[in-house]
């Protein structure tokens, strides 16, 4: 229980810490380890899936996208940076939020104390989805509506990302990062960790099914190797016009969709599987849709298309 | 008793149809992400009429059957699975996006044309997004559990955001950017209501939820603040600051669909969320304060597009007092106990007001389209000699104007007219004020517009590119559905009962 | 034998932790930041080498034990590079070049 | 006072903290950067509903989990947007505020 307090009041300083420090690159920085503290607490929460997910994508993407951002905007501080509003705005702000964060508050202790549950549920009908883990049941059985519908959306959202570059820079290639010395000690890393870091995103996903793991954790350790590979400047990302980046983009949603209709056929309804070889089914789902994500992922790092395609 | 037909028992015949509506513009979406060049326009004028038939059928459906479709995705029931239901609220909804969709689709296809070879931004962009739109919508009118609609709500938001900036504008993307605050802001506001229902619960299916929710303190909390997110993406007075640069600034194209149809989904949850998912609790209080936003809304959007300079900003100010009127629905229309005579007259009312406004605001903003096109600017003053210019566009302009102000024989005008009518005799008589101080206002700056362009022009017109007969036909087709709408007798609307056996269909006979 | 491997792993881990305070200290004291660098890559990768080797111990299986050494040869292999990074901006003057 | 509803306050506190940053900050990054905390608070929100469900054998109940997970993606999703659209208004307009901001 102590350990809980610490790392709650750790999470809380951290927080104040990122709203109230000045420097917009500082608090980019404090959301790493922000981040990395909520991992920990997710561990606390009995969620080692969900710790995976927000270390690799809520402090390791997020943090990075900020901070490469942060990097850009601060080499053109300009004056608005330090200037904040007026008193009695931030006054009536702060009682606001202060009034919201009690209501919260008080509701989480009023909340019902033989708290209700699917967990049950979930184990009782885990045996049709023939996982032994309870999340990728969830996420590729019971809704796997949402998960179809969340993949949509990162790809819509690289698409909305895409459509901001100018006309002529349209299938050109992303920001190319001011190369750190080609014999660096970033490329040694790259060489040295990118076949790891492969191995062990396969890992992670493969053991998806019975331990913690999965397709979007899987997918986002393989997303940060290409980044890293593209970044120590040994290969460069792909213009956004080439065939193949848009097929390996939209190949997971498509397999999805296709043994979704399937389902109408073999087990009755859509995305439905029969019981007796639904866990093969799953994995065909899962193997294309992790190569989009992680696709999907490192374009959305790298950025609009920001020099012509030579 | 849940307000809906049909507790979440077993899965109707038709209900498969449901899926279809969705996956149909999404398959459509990731085909066009995939093939680039011309296929995204080919692909989108495929699955327009092959949309308006799915839409036509599950409407049909409804009608045969009478009762709320139903669907379980993967043959999982809730809580554990997400449901599907259409009941005749959302079967009008999705024909009304059908038909509109299709409708601009035909419209941009001069604006957004694909070159054969190579490939273009804009139009590439626009086709893949105008189906993504279609399918979040779908998703959005069809959904039956709350988090499946938070992922739908925010398909749509990142759909709709690229669309303000498509011309690359520096000042559009100051409005993207901030539409798209405002949107994550409600959509966080939402899922923390949805999780607090979850919390207290246990599940997250509309129907189940209606059937365990009682009056506590966290009900009304995690309804508060789902409606204040909602309101947000709905852009209700006072959190309308977002929508007319964002409106105004988009494509004409995409401003019509901005308008006309992206606005209507959050406002599609709050009545799902007020209807549906609470109704057993004493909620007039809490309703009136809607009605008041509402009222506000009409009122000021409607004073500050008087004052408008151009015309695009002028028809977004329009767009955020017409929003105003879908949120008088409330007040008058909720009656869990007493299931007054008139509640499904408001209802009728509201849910028209909504259509027609879809069909009339986006003629409207075509018409400014086209007439800022052929005149190379918006400029209200220097609109002189328009009427003569473009005939059929701002005669389609005025129709979409007599369907805004509500006089026949106008859709609005029967929208208008239910909830006069279903105001005066529930005895809230300051509805009624308002709804026609609101048409008064909306006549005022819809003749502004009228009689500038209907005027001589001073010296002879330099016009840039008028449009071709046909698109221009298109608009004025657009403008005559809202007008339509107001021939349909009152026994078809009945199809917007089925899934409301409360309320009480006395007013309607 | 319980007894044992308990006792060294209070041991060893006592021993990381107390590098990882010697390493703080180190980056508060510090004047600039190449000393500070140098503090704490060297105290946090011992500190870590022993905690990692107190954990051992406790390790179920083989496969555990792997992983423990493998995550602190990742976390030295990145410590190391990001230290090296930082020492070259550091020289340069704030851009990596 | 479980550990969940420690952290159940804790959240309470990071979303209150995260709107007001939200509120008070005119540069647009540090918004996007309150988003996530305030995000980053609702999901623990959903991480106290899954821990205090623990039932049938699960350290939490799975459900709030795998919607913590959606929601994560989701969020990055509307980051990465943002960051990038704040980028381009800045290439073009040299502003990293919103005018008259509210």
């Amino acid at each position: 229980m102590a350990l809980d307090i610490f790392l709650g009041l750790l999470v809380l300083g951290l927080a104040v810490w990122i709203v109230s420090t000045r420097d917009t690159l500082a608090a980019a920085v404090e959301f790493v380890a922000f981040g990395l503290v909520v991992t920990l607490v997710w561990v606390r929460l009995a969620a080692p899936d969900v710790a995976l997910t927000e270390a690799a994508l809520g402090s390791g993407l997020t943090g990075g996208l900020l901070l490469g951002a942060s990097t850009r905007l601060a080499r053109a501080e300009t004056a608005t940076s330090g200037e904040r509003h007026g008193a009695v705005l931030r006054l009536s702000a702060a009682g606001v939020c202060a009034l919201i964060s009690a209501a919260i508050a008080a509701l989480v202790i009023l909340l019902p104390e033989p708290a209700p549950t699917l967990a049950p549920e979930v184990a009782a009908n885990i045996a049709a989805t023939g996982l032994e883990n309870p999340l990728p049941a969830v996420l590729m059985a019971y809704r796997a509506i949402d998960t179809l519908l969340e993949v949509v959306v990162l790809l819509l959202a690289l698409l909305a990302m895409w459509s901001l570059a100018p006309d002529h820079l349209w299938s050109g290639l992303p920001w190319r990062p001011d190369a750190v010395g080609r014999d660096g000690v970033l490329t040694f890393v790259a060489q040295l960790l990118a076949p790891v870091g492969i191995l062990v995103g396969i890992h992670i996903f493969w053991i998806g099914s019975v331990a913690p793991g999965g397709e979007f954790q899987g997918a986002t350790i393989l997303a940060a190797m290409w980044i890293l590979v593209t970044m120590a400047g040994l290969r460069d990302m792909p213009p956004m016009s080439r065939r193949w980046l848009r097929v390996v983009l939209v190949i997971g949603p498509a397999v999805f969709f296709a043994i979704g209709l399937a389902g109408f056929a073999i087990a009755g309804s859509f995305l439905g599987y029969p019981p007796s070889y639904a866990k093969q089914l799953i994995l065909t789902i899962e193997i294309p849709l992790t190569l989009s994500i992680a696709a999907a992922l490192a374009l959305l790092i790298a950025g609009p298309p920001e020099r012509a395609a030579q | 008793m849940s307000k809906l037909a049909l507790m979440p028992g077993l899965a109707t015949a038709g209900g498969f149809l449901l899926v279809i509506a969705i996956i149909l513009p999404v398959i459509g979406m990731l085909l066009a992400l995939a093939l680039r060049g011309p296929y995204p326009e080919r692909i989108a004028l495929v699955v327009m009429p092959a949309g308006v038939a799915v839409a036509v059928t599950i409407t049909a459906e409804l009608w045969r059957t009478r009762s709320v479709l139903q669907y379980f995705v993967g043959g999982w029931a809730p809580p554990l699975g997400v449901a599907f239901r259409a009941d005749g609220l959302s079967a009008v909804m999705m024909l009304t996006s059908a038909l509109l969709i299709s409708g601009i689709g035909l419209f941009a296809r001069a604006q957004f044309p694909s070159p054969r070879e190579g490939e273009a931004r804009a139009p590439s962009t626009f086709w893949t997004l105008l189906l993504a739109i279609w399918g979040a919508l779908n998703a959005v009118f069809v959904g039956g559990d709350l988090f499946n609609l938070y992922v739908a709500l925010e398909l749509l938001t990142f759909a709709a955001v690229p669309l303000v900036s498509l011309d690359g504008r520096a000042e559009t993307f100051t409005a993207a950017l901030r539409y798209l605050l405002f949107a994550l802001l409600g959509s966080i506001l939402y899922l923390l209501g949805g999780v607090l229902f979850y919390a207290a619960y246990g599940t997250l299916d509309i129907a189940m939820l209606s059937g365990r929710i009682h009056a506590e303190p966290v009900a009304w909390a995690a309804i508060s603040l789902m409606t204040a997110g909602l309101l947000a993406k709905a852009a209700l007075y006072p959190l309308h600051l977002w929508l007319p640069p964002a409106h105004a600034g988009a494509p004409a194209p995409a401003s019509a669909i901005l308008s006309g149809l992206v606005v209507k989904a959050p406002f599609f949850l709050v009545v799902r969320l007020w209807f549906d998912v609470m109704p057993r609790m004493p909620e007039q209080a809490a309703a009136q304060l809607l009605g008041i936003l509402g009222a506000a809304a009409i009122i000021l959007g409607s004073v500050v597009a008087l004052r408008q300079a151009r015309l695009k900003l002028l028809i977004a100010y329009s767009t955020v007092a017409q929003i105003g009127y879908l949120f008088l629905m409330f007040p008058l229309a909720i009656r869990p106990e007493t299931g007054h005579p008139w509640s499904a007259t408001a209802w009728t009312g509201g849910v028209l007001q909504a259509i027609s406004h879809a069909f009339a605001k986006a003629a409207m903003f075509m018409a400014a389209g086209l007439i800022a096109e052929a005149f190379g600017h918006d400029r209200i003053e220097r609109l002189a000699g328009a009427g003569r210019a473009l005939p059929i566009t701002v005669f389609a302009f005025g129709l979409g104007g007599l369907s805004l102000m509500g006089l026949p024989p106008s859709g609005g005008f029967i929208a208008k007219a239910m909830l006069l009518t279903a105001a005066v005799s529930e005895g809230q008589w300051w509805w009624a004020v308002v709804v026609l101080a609101g048409g008064l206002l909306a006549g005022g700056y819809v003749f502004v517009v009228l009689a500038r362009a209907l005027a001589d022009p001073i010296e002879p017109l330099r016009l840039s590119a008028t449009a071709s007969v046909r698109r221009q036909g298109v608009v004025l087709a657009v403008a005559l559905c809202a007008i339509l709408l107001g021939f349909v007798p009152l026994r078809p609307w009945e199809l917007l009962q089925i899934g409301r056996p409360d309320l009480a269909t006395i007013g309607l006979r | 034998m319980r007894l044992l491997l308990d006792g060294l792993t209070i041991l060893a881990v006592g021993a990381g932790a107390f590098f990882f305070l010697a390493g703080t200290v180190g980056l508060l004291r510090f004047p600039d930041t190449l000393s500070r660098l140098h503090a704490l890559t060297k105290a946090d990768n011992l500190g870590l080498g022993l905690i990692v080797l107190g954990l051992l111990f406790q390790a179920e299986g083989l496969f555990a034990a792997l992983k423990l050494i493998g995550v602190w040869l990742l976390t030295l292999l990145a410590g190391a590079t990001v230290t090296q990074l930082f020492a070259r901006a550091a020289r340069n003057g704030g851009s990596p070049e | 006072m479980s550990a969940a509803t420690l952290y159940g306050l804790c959240s309470a506190v990071l979303i209150g903290l995260g709107l007001f940053g939200l509120l008070t900050h005119p540069q647009v990054l540090r918004k996007i950067l309150a988003f996530n905390l305030i995000g980053t608070g609702v999901f623990l929100l959903f991480g106290i509903a899954a821990r205090r469900g623990a039932a049938a054998g699960f350290g939490g109940d799975p459900v709030p989990q795998a919607l913590i997970i959606t929601g994560l993606v989701v969020a990055f999703a509307s980051t990465a947007v943002a960051v990038s659209l704040l980028l381009r208004l800045f290439q073009e307009t040299g502003r990293t505020t919103l005018p008259s901001d509210e």
